[in-house]
């Protein structure tokens, strides 16, 4: 049976979301028996990539595209290759083991939404090494930190893990903003969405910021120095989400978009400089960092940093043999590490501790755990035939040869490839070998479910080793061929080259590690009085971040949300000027100013009264007072609109100059007069100032627009029709009732609005009677005048 | 004469900033009628000023008389100022009401919403 | 009719372009006269925003196949009567408005105190739904203004209802605050007037280009003042977080939801279609405030513990977002600040509805004693986890496709070294992305994961949790998911959104189908 | 000529009008308390204006006009004294005192 | 009764403010009329105005020339340089003999507009109406003289 | 208020107020006034009414809530615009009939009955606002 | 002269002499000394300005703008009686403190 490309893509990438949304369902359906049957969607997934494989190993490139949003150029498109299909292959088989690891370690719990998280990772994982279209790939990339915060905080009443999922999102979705913007970029560039398309960018003006971006991106996900971490932390996850997420797969992803992008970007030496350096970097701190742990978890975390950083200093390497060994590398690593994370949850589950200082003996009570860890040990310690040891003689092969900076290189990886090992060989004997140590829980075996994943795993592992040349001819070449944009041929075969310097690079690693095993304890507490000493860390600093920042956001809201309207309302009214003169002034449009003054005596008369009105609204010092100042200025201005030809507009001011006068003295009957302006003196001199500048910049921006030219058709046509169409005689209220009776209806509906309001408004005076005491919030209260609730 | 009037409005306007900063609730309502005058005048202005003759068209007149006034901005002047004026009259009443229930008409006092020294943001995750 | 009114016939489907405004205020009219008819207010107000809602997808669909519909009251040629002139950005906007009211009313149905109805809560939905449909649809600068206070007078009503003391005050600074945004758009459009002679949009599109260029430039800087402050941009945004979250959840997401969204919309309109050359002056000025605005708005959040109040700033964060797109003033940079308010509208009206919920669970309104939800209730938990990732712009969620506009739009703007508010602008949309993904995965670990009180040192569940009554349950949530479902389609299947926002923002650049549509041919620059 | 003779009626009544207007104006700021002032505002006020009212109608010649005129007038004859009422005698309620030359108090 | 012929005089003075005495006009002044009148109806029908409309048009013409005295009286008081010397204020009880509101009213409105006096209020009985006088030298006279005097027309006018 | 002389004479007053607005409210669209300012003069008149008579009396007198009258008042002036539909006419085209009755011509045209609106939603929320503020008073 | 030209002088005067009894009535606003004293200031600029629409009326022609005048004379009233209520109610409530 094989399926359609089309197909083969829905089920690998849509089938796990719908799954995800159906595991509740199904958890409460079938209970504890949940993983079985979820596990069976990787399954699908995987063998329907498994259909894909022989055309894809043939060097076919497989594109789908669906439209998306046509309008905007994108199509959600998918490209199968080697790289991909590799990607892709490794995440659904794993994915299986883990699903149905999780339904066993999980038993009893909850496990609904759990197994739905992890079913949305894997499909958010599918597509990101499936995707074509940038858009899509940032989208699956984001869902993966998405489905991974879901999971390291799936414990989420421990403030750790709480700790570590928010760490986990901000550092990714901080990377994941890096890979929007590089994307867009290159869609600036390239002119389309499609990656594949997109061409060499090498030659670009924005090539330092590409290369700045997608490596920030990677960096990040990938857990490269200095964004390493968070990955530790993630361990707060369950098990199986560490095994899967946070060593197979999702922290594979920055390692996938380096590979993704070496076509297009790589080759220059600011990205192969680059990314050796952080790689080499990361693969040393990782390695060494990993001595100082006796957590399982952690400690295995600690190894996942190092060989992420292994993987992109392969990558940065960039050598055919170099990338052909990141490969091999993936490969093996995917599946010995995923294997011991799985045997770690199966000793945690099994024993109730997973330090490896109170375990030992393990290996009578817990047989097929023991089993499955000599595989991946051996794997990790690099033994033949394994294929750990392949990508091993692999990669001292690509960086024997060469300048300084890949000796250099090989230098790191000897080293850090020793202490893998030195780490490899404590997994298997410090739990398994020597006495049985007594432990919180009688130690027992765990299920089949639980220990499926590590033995498949450790075993597939061995065939592979045995038969390098299918590996490499089915994943490996297509995969390097994909990564370097030019086809390569497999050179993989089964034997060692006993001459060549890579076999004895491994000797010289194997020695090495058997040093460093041996005085693992040394080691262990010398590095943990270092750090001690140093006293900060990475993740240290990622607190300090991330509370600077909220003191920071605290700080600034305080200060600007300050609650004083006075306040606000004076920053409004410095707008108001900038806004009134500023332009104004910059582009040279400053008025002239009045040349005549030719008012009518009675002109100046009315304008002299409102100003008298006006300053003794200002200047009134009871309330009551101003009240009655307003009403001289307000019919000062209506007498104004009279003599300028405005009647209708004299009418209402009178009226409504009034009336204003009327509802304030209805309502002041009830307010309790305060007689004194209490501004201080500064206050008032600033205000003052601000009220001044306002009123000259407005001044003087309604004198430039008057100083202008003036059209009146609009005028000209409404006293033209006014009569003879409208059938009125006075042209201002035709405007309201019929030219513009719009306005008109709108003004209405604020009146009668208004009417509502205060209603509301009143009515809740009546309902709150007797005054209701605001409800207390901490700080200073301002004192409240007793002498006021006989008022209410 | 548009000059004055223009620095008339300027002049309601520098007013209407006084007392909208003078943070007693009822001096604020004060301001926001004096603005509203100095917009409405500022209108008026701006659709340049016209001399007594009002734009009405007289007994049998086909249309008002040359040198009427300019009628679109009364037009907007009105709305503008029933718009106004209602929103004066919920504004009094909420200052009333507010006064009533918060005890304080001085804004500086009126700090349910934004409490002084507010709590600062939890330090954890 | 003698030159002076148009000689065709009105389309009944030219009426759709009207039929909002006119259908929201006489219902809210005849519902104020109904007063007494408690139970069949809500009746008739959920039928009347229905009708609405289905006029308003029949004129996006109209405008959509035929481009932009105008209709000008009282049958007088433009611009002499109002022009009302429905583009793809002006009906879509309405219809959001619309529909995410009709949900509101379903929302607020679930615990409406007697009291509330008898204050008229039904009339003055009606009246700001009125209000905001008729600011979307105006084709005249002053009927804008009148739109604008009806908006206003109704909110000013709504967020007094019930009277609570924290109401009083955070309506007072948001009634001052707002009262002189408009009156400073009042006094812009008069001196626009003064310099220009019209007030029609499609006229002063015509005629901008020949006025006094300082003159305009202040002016557009007045208008940008006055929308700024409507649309709550840094510095003049303090009115938002004192007062939105006051009022009871559904008012509170009415407001969110569709006020600050008028603001923006006026703003693109004016200073982006009305008014390119001073928009180009102004630019540094945007950009600025778009960045502060970007930046200063999740600080908020992150800094916030009443939990409505966070999502305050949240929405200021979401304007930043939109004025980026007016600042960066290219295609991509308009589509994202165009997308961007159809996002926000749906996203921050649900995201308040899902907060009313956890009120409602809690009983409380801050952060610090919240907790607990979500291993208490997975679907208010659900809801709020996609619409937290919406509003942080996450893919696939609604969010995610106005900042990839905003994002391309910053790159083209800043071309890699032509211009450093490209640049500036492009980082700052990124800047807020973390930053919002800060504060809400703040919120969520503090109100979801965390078993109970910030204080408390146990993990024991919290022991104030309510469950929700089946009358809630039905309503508050069936409505916030409703509109939860429709963020996540859009997310999903962006094309409908993706298209929306390309026709917009080519509308708003080259707007001489609006000017056609108006009836003006002759004046298209 | 009629029309010439209204205009001169016109003119001695808006004068006399604007005279009495100025002079409860001078009354008001020169008397000595609340209550004389009253007595300015509320009889030389009301004539004054209203004796304007009928210079417009006068003027006008025109029948309506002369008739609304009557009617402002006798608004303004209702209105003025019930206004003058009302302020005193709030005002004395309000305890704002007579000037110290009030002879008689039959109210205290 | 008196609301009808309110209504008629009303639909006559609308027909005249509006400059036209036809058929439409005047029912629409009629209508209009009887709208407003409804809405005070129930203080109108109290004082049944007609049959006295002769003496109350008398009333009101002395009621006008008294005015314009007073208002000249006023004029030349408040004009003199030595103005305080020619007042000496009084507040005065005076005792009502008209019982009816309407009465009381009108003569209070008379006193206010007359010379140098000014009603300020009326006891809770009834029977009192204080009178500020803006110059009185004789309290006994001053009583004397408005009882003769306006109280008796009113008392005439309505009786 | 409590005072005899106002009471007595305030019903006079208001009802030649609102005969006054009415006035103002038709000749509107020939000379200055029309339904704003006649509402605002109804509105002044039912204030003194409730100033002198109280709040109970004047609501009595208006027999609804004044808010529906305002309701009313914005209804008739979104129908007389919308009645425009009917005539395959934009909303709020000015319709006019006029009729003939002894040579007088009497017009009526959906503008009037917009004004007429306007006329009633100021007078409506006016009176509304007035009397609710005088019964929080309850009459000094 | 005509009794045009007459009628115009007189009614320029007429407004003069209302101004400036307009403004007179301010000083009384300004110097109070009492809230009453305050408030039949504003009242009698109410009235003057009655007057002085009068007095446009008369030098424009324009008799329409009685109707102003009449209005204004009507809400000034009302004016005036809303601030002698405030003042009333201002009393009782002194008195009310008084008490207790
Ligand atoms: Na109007
Ligand atoms: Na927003």
């Amino acid at each position: 049976m094989e399926a359609t490309p089309a197909i083969a893509i829905a089920l690998v990438v849509l089938l796990p979301f719908v799954a995800a949304a159906l595991a509740p369902l199904v958890h409460r359906l079938v209970g504890d028996l949940a993983g079985w049957v979820v596990a069976l969607v990787p399954v699908a997934g995987f063998i329907a990539l498994w259909g894909l494989l022989g055309r894809v190993s043939d060097g076919e490139i497989i594109t789908i595209a669906w439209p998306w949003a046509p309008s905007w150029g994108l199509e959600l498109s998918f490209l199968v290759d080697g790289l991909s299909l590799t990607f892709a292959l490794t995440i659904a088989g794993i994915g299986a083991f883990i699903l149905l690891y999780s339904g066993a370690y999980l038993k009893g719990h909850k496990q609904g939404r759990f197994l739905g998280f992890l079913l949305a990772f894997m499909g958010a994982m599918q597509g990101l090494v499936l995707a074509d279209n940038l858009v899509a790939l940032y989208l699956f990339w984001e869902l993966t930190s998405v489905a991974s915060f879901l999971l390291i905080g799936f414990d989420h009443t421990r403030q750790a893990a709480r700790r570590a999922a928010i760490q986990a999102l901000l550092v990714t979705g901080f990377g994941g903003l890096a890979l929007l913007a590089a994307g867009v970029t290159i869609y600036t560039i390239s002119g389309g969405w499609d990656l594949s398309a997109a061409g060499d960018l090498k030659g670009h003006l924005a090539y330092p910021l590409l290369v700045g971006l997608v490596l920030l991106a990677a960096f990040t996900k990938s857990a490269q120095l200095p964004f390493h971490f968070w990955l530790p932390n993630a361990m707060e996850a369950p098990t199986p989400v560490s095994a899967y997420l946070h060593s197979a797969t999702m922290v594979q992803g920055g390692v996938y978009l380096v590979a993704r992008m070496t076509p297009h970007l790589g080759g220059e030496a600011i990205w192969n400089l680059t990314l050796m350096a952080f790689g080499g970097a990361t693969l040393l701190w990782g390695a060494i960092a990993a001595l100082r742990q006796t957590d399982l978890k952690q400690l295995l975390a600690q190894t996942t940093l190092a060989s992420l950083g292994l993987l992109m200093l392969l990558l940065g390497a960039g050598t055919e043999l170099a990338v052909t060994a990141a490969v091999l590398y993936f490969i093996a690593h995917a599946l010995y590490k995923a294997g011991l994370f799985l045997v770690a949850g199966a000793i945690d589950h099994g024993t109730g501790t997973r330090d490896i200082t109170m375990l030992g003996g393990l290996r009578d009570p817990m047989t097929l755990s023991f089993i499955g860890t000599i595989m991946a040990s051996a794997a990790m310690f690099g033994l033949p035939p394994l294929i750990g040891f392949f990508a091993k003689e692999e990669m001292y092969a690509a960086l024997a040869i060469g300048q300084f900076e890949s000796l250099l290189a090989l230098a790191a990886l000897v080293l850090g490839n020793a202490l893998l090992g030195a780490i490899g060989l404590a997994l298997l004997i410090k739990p398994f070998m020597g006495q049985l140590l007594p432990t919180p829980i009688e130690p027992h075996e765990a299920p089949v479910a639980m220990l499926a994943g590590p033995l498949v795993m450790g075993v597939l592992g061995i065939f592979l080793g045995f038969v390098p040349t299918l590996a490499g001819q089915l994943a490996v070449a297509p995969a390097t061929s994909a990564i370097l944009g030019v086809p390569v041929e497999t050179h993989l075969k089964f034997g060692v080259d006993l001459l060549g310097p890579a076999f004895w690079l491994s000797v010289a690693t194997w020695v090495l590690a058997i040093g460093l095993f041996l005085r693992l304890d040394l080691a262990r507490s010398l590095l943990r009085r270092t750090a001690t000493a140093i006293g900060w860390s990475f993740d240290i600093g990622f607190d300090w971040v991330y509370f600077g920042i909220v003191r920071v956001a605290g700080a600034v809201t305080r200060l600007l949300h300050h609650g004083r309207l006075e306040l606000y309302l004076f920053l409004v009214f410095v707008l108001l000027v900038v806004a009134a003169i500023g332009p104004l002034w910059l582009l040279d449009g400053l008025p002239r100013g009045p040349q005549t003054l030719d008012l009518r005596f009675y002109e100046w008369g009315l304008v002299g009264l409102a100003v008298l009105g006006v300053v003794t609204v200002v200047y009134a010092r009871s309330r009551l007072f101003a009240i009655l100042a307003l009403g001289v200025q307000g019919l000062a201005v209506a007498l104004l609109y009279l003599v300028f030809g405005a009647p209708d507009l004299s009418f209402t001011q009178f009226m409504v100059e009034i009336l204003s006068v009327v509802i304030l003295a209805l309502v002041m009957i009830r307010l309790d007069l305060d007689t004194a302006d209490r501004r201080p003196l500064e206050d008032w001199a600033r205000d003052g100032g601000v009220a001044l500048l306002g009123g000259v910049a407005v001044t003087m921006l309604l004198w430039a627009v008057i100083e202008g030219p003036f059209d009146l058709r609009l005028s000209t046509f409404f006293n033209a029709h006014s009569v003879p169409i409208a059938h009125g005689h006075n042209v201002v209220n035709v405007i309201l009732v019929d030219f513009r009776g719009l306005d008109t209806l709108g003004e209405i509906s604020v009146v009668m609005t208004a009417g509502i309001a205060i209603l509301a408004l009143i009515r809740g005076a009546r309902r709150q009677k007797p005054v209701e005491v605001a409800p207390v919030e901490p700080g200073p209260q301002p004192k409240r005048r007793a002498a006021r609730k006989a008022v209410a | 004469m548009d000059h004055v009037i223009a620095a008339l409005s300027g002049v309601f306007l520098a007013a209407a900033i006084y007392l909208l900063l003078s943070r007693a609730l009822i001096r604020m309502l004060l301001g926001l009628v004096l603005l509203g005058n100095a917009v409405n005048l500022l209108i008026l202005v701006a659709g340049r000023l016209g001399r007594i003759v009002p734009p009405i068209a007289l007994e049998g007149a086909k249309a008002p008389l040359a040198g009427a006034a300019n009628p679109l901005p009364q037009a907007l002047i009105l709305t503008a100022i029933v718009i106004g004026f209602a929103m004066f009259a919920f504004l009094l009443v909420l200052a009333y009401r507010a006064y009533q229930s918060l005890e304080a008409d001085d804004t500086d006092r009126m700090r349910v919403t934004e409490p002084r020294g507010g709590p600062k943001p939890p330090m954890s995750y | 009719m003698s030159g002076a009114m148009q000689d065709f016939a009105t389309h009944p489907t030219d009426w759709l372009v009207i039929l909002p405004v006119v259908l929201a205020l006489l219902g809210g009219a005849v519902l104020l006269m109904l007063r007494e008819a408690r139970e069949a207010q809500f009746w008739l107000a959920l039928s009347i925003v229905a009708v609405i809602f289905v006029s308003d997808i029949a004129l996006a669909l109209r405008v959509s196949e035929t481009g932009p519909v105008a209709m000008t009251m009282g049958r007088w040629l433009p611009p002499f009567g109002i022009s009302f002139v429905a583009d793809l950005t002006s009906a879509v906007f309405a219809l959001a408005a619309a529909g995410v009211t009709l949900l509101l009313l379903v929302y607020l149905r679930m615990d409406m105190p007697d009291r509330a109805r008898r204050d008229g809560v039904y009339p003055l939905i009606l009246l700001l739904l009125a209000g905001v449909s008729g600011s979307f649809l105006t084709g005249d600068l002053f009927n804008l203004y009148v739109w604008f206070e009806v908006m206003l007078i109704s909110s000013f009503g709504l967020m007094v209802l019930g009277g609570r003391n924290i109401q009083l005050d955070g309506t007072v600074k948001y009634g001052f605050l707002n009262f002189l945004a408009t009156s400073f758009f009042l006094a812009a459009l008069g001196l626009l007037y003064g310099t220009l002679g019209t007030l029609n949009m499609a006229d002063i599109v015509g005629r901008a280009g020949a006025a006094n260029p300082a003159v305009l430039a202040s002016i557009a800087a007045l208008l940008l003042l006055a929308f700024g402050m409507k649309a709550a941009a840094f510095p003049v945004n303090a009115w938002l977080p004192a007062s939105y979250h006051a009022p009871p959840p559904a008012i509170s997401a009415l407001m969110a939801g569709l006020l600050t969204k008028v603001g923006v919309y006026a703003l693109l309109r004016a200073l982006v279609m009305l008014l390119p050359a001073s928009r180009e002056v102004l630019e540094p000025v945007l950009a600025l405030v778009a960045i502060s605005t970007l930046i200063l708005g999740p600080l908020g959040a992150i800094a916030e513990t009443n939990l409505r109040r966070a999502l305050g700033f949240l929405v200021i964060g979401g304007i930043g977002a939109t004025i980026a797109g007016a600042a960066l003033g290219n295609a991509a940079g308009l589509a994202g600040s165009a997308t961007y308010v159809l996002h926000a509208m749906l996203t921050i009206t649900a995201l308040y509805l899902v907060a009313g919920l956890l009120e409602a669970m809690t009983g409380e309104t801050d952060t610090r004693r919240m907790g607990g939800i979500y291993a208490a209730a997975s679907l208010p938990s659900l809801l709020f986890f996609v619409l937290m990732l919406a509003v942080a712009g996450v893919p696939p969620f609604l969010g995610f496709w106005p900042k990839l506009l905003l994002v391309q739009g910053g790159i083209e703007g800043w071309g890699f070294g032509r211009d450093g508010w490209g640049l500036a602008l492009w980082l700052a949309v990124l800047g807020n992305a973390l930053l919002t993904l800060i504060a809400v995965s703040r919120l969520w670990a503090h109100i979801f994961w965390r078993a109970g009180h910030e204080a408390a040192t146990t993990e024991a569940p919290n022991p104030d949790l309510k469950p929700l009554s089946p009358q809630v349950r039905w309503l508050g949530l069936g409505s916030a998911g409703v509109l939860t479902l429709v963020v996540l389609l859009l997310g999903l299947w962006p094309e409908p959104l993706l298209g929306f926002g390309k026709e917009a923002a080519a509308g708003l650049l080259r707007p001489a189908n609006y000017v056609v549509a108006t009836g003006l041919e002759g004046a298209a620059p | 000529m009629i029309l010439e003779l209204t205009q001169y009626l016109a003119a001695l009544l808006v004068l006399a009008g604007a005279l009495f207007s100025l002079i409860a104006a001078i009354g008001v700021l020169r008397l000595p308390d609340l209550y004389t002032r009253l007595h300015a505002a509320s009889k030389a006020g009301a004539i004054g204006a209203g004796l304007i009212l009928l210079a417009v109608a006068v003027a006008s010649f025109d029948g309506a006009v002369v008739l609304r005129a009557l009617l402002g007038i006798v608004f303004l004859l209702l209105s003025t004294p019930i206004a003058a009422h009302l302020l005193a005698r709030a005002a004395y309620r309000c305890g704002e005192a007579p000037t110290a030359a009030t002879t008689v108090d039959d109210l205290k | 009764m008196s609301l009808v012929l309110l209504t008629i005089v009303l639909a006559l003075g609308w027909a005249a403010a509006t400059g036209s005495f036809t058929l439409p006009n005047l029912l629409l002044g009629a209508v209009v009329g009887a709208a407003c009148l409804f809405v005070v109806r129930r203080y109108v029908s109290r004082p049944n105005l007609l049959p006295r409309a002769l003496r109350i048009v008398a009333l009101a013409w002395l009621f006008i020339t008294e005015l314009v005295a007073s208002a000249l009286r006023v004029a030349r008081l408040v004009l003199r340089p030595d103005l305080n010397a020619h007042i000496r204020p009084a507040i005065i009880a005076f005792p009502l003999s008209v019982t009816s509101d309407a009465e009381i009213t009108l003569l209070a409105n008379l006193i206010t507009l007359t010379p140098g006096t000014l009603s300020v209020d009326v006891s809770e009985d009834r029977r009192l109406l204080y009178i500020h006088a803006i110059h009185v030298t004789d309290r006994a006279a001053f009583i004397k003289q408005i009882a003769a005097g306006f109280e008796a027309k009113v008392a005439g006018a309505f009786r | 208020m409590n005072s005899l002389i106002f009471r007595t004479i305030a019903p006079l007053l208001v009802a030649v107020m609102l005969v006054f607005s009415v006035f103002v409210l038709l000749r509107g669209h020939n000379e200055p006034g029309g339904g704003f300012i006649g509402g605002l003069i109804a509105a002044s008149a039912l204030t003194i009414y409730g100033m002198a008579m109280g709040a109970g009396a004047a609501r009595t007198a208006l027999q609804l809530h004044p808010l529906a009258y305002a309701g009313f008042g914005v209804a008739l002036a979104a129908l007389a615009g919308a009645l425009s539909i009917v005539f395959d006419v934009p909303f709020l085209t000015g319709l006019w009939t006029i009729f003939e009755f002894d040579e007088v011509e009497v017009a009526i045209s959906t503008p009037m009955v917009f004004d007429i609106g306007v006329y009633f939603v100021v007078f409506g929320t006016i009176a509304a606002v007035a009397l609710a503020l005088e019964d929080e008073e309850g009459g000094a | 002269m005509s009794g045009a030209a007459v009628l115009q002088l007189a009614s320029q005067i007429a407004l003069g002499l209302l101004l400036v009894g307009m403004l007179l009535a301010v000083i009384r606003l300004i110097r109070g000394p009492n809230l009453g004293d305050r408030i039949l200031a504003l009242d009698m600029i109410g009235v003057l300005a009655v007057g002085f629409i009068g007095g446009v009326a008369v030098l424009t022609g324009f008799s329409l703008y009685i109707d102003i005048a009449i209005a204004l004379a009507l809400v000034s009233f009302l004016a005036t009686v809303a601030l002698a209520r405030y003042l009333m109610s201002r009393a009782a409530r002194r008195s009310r403190e008084a008490e207790q």
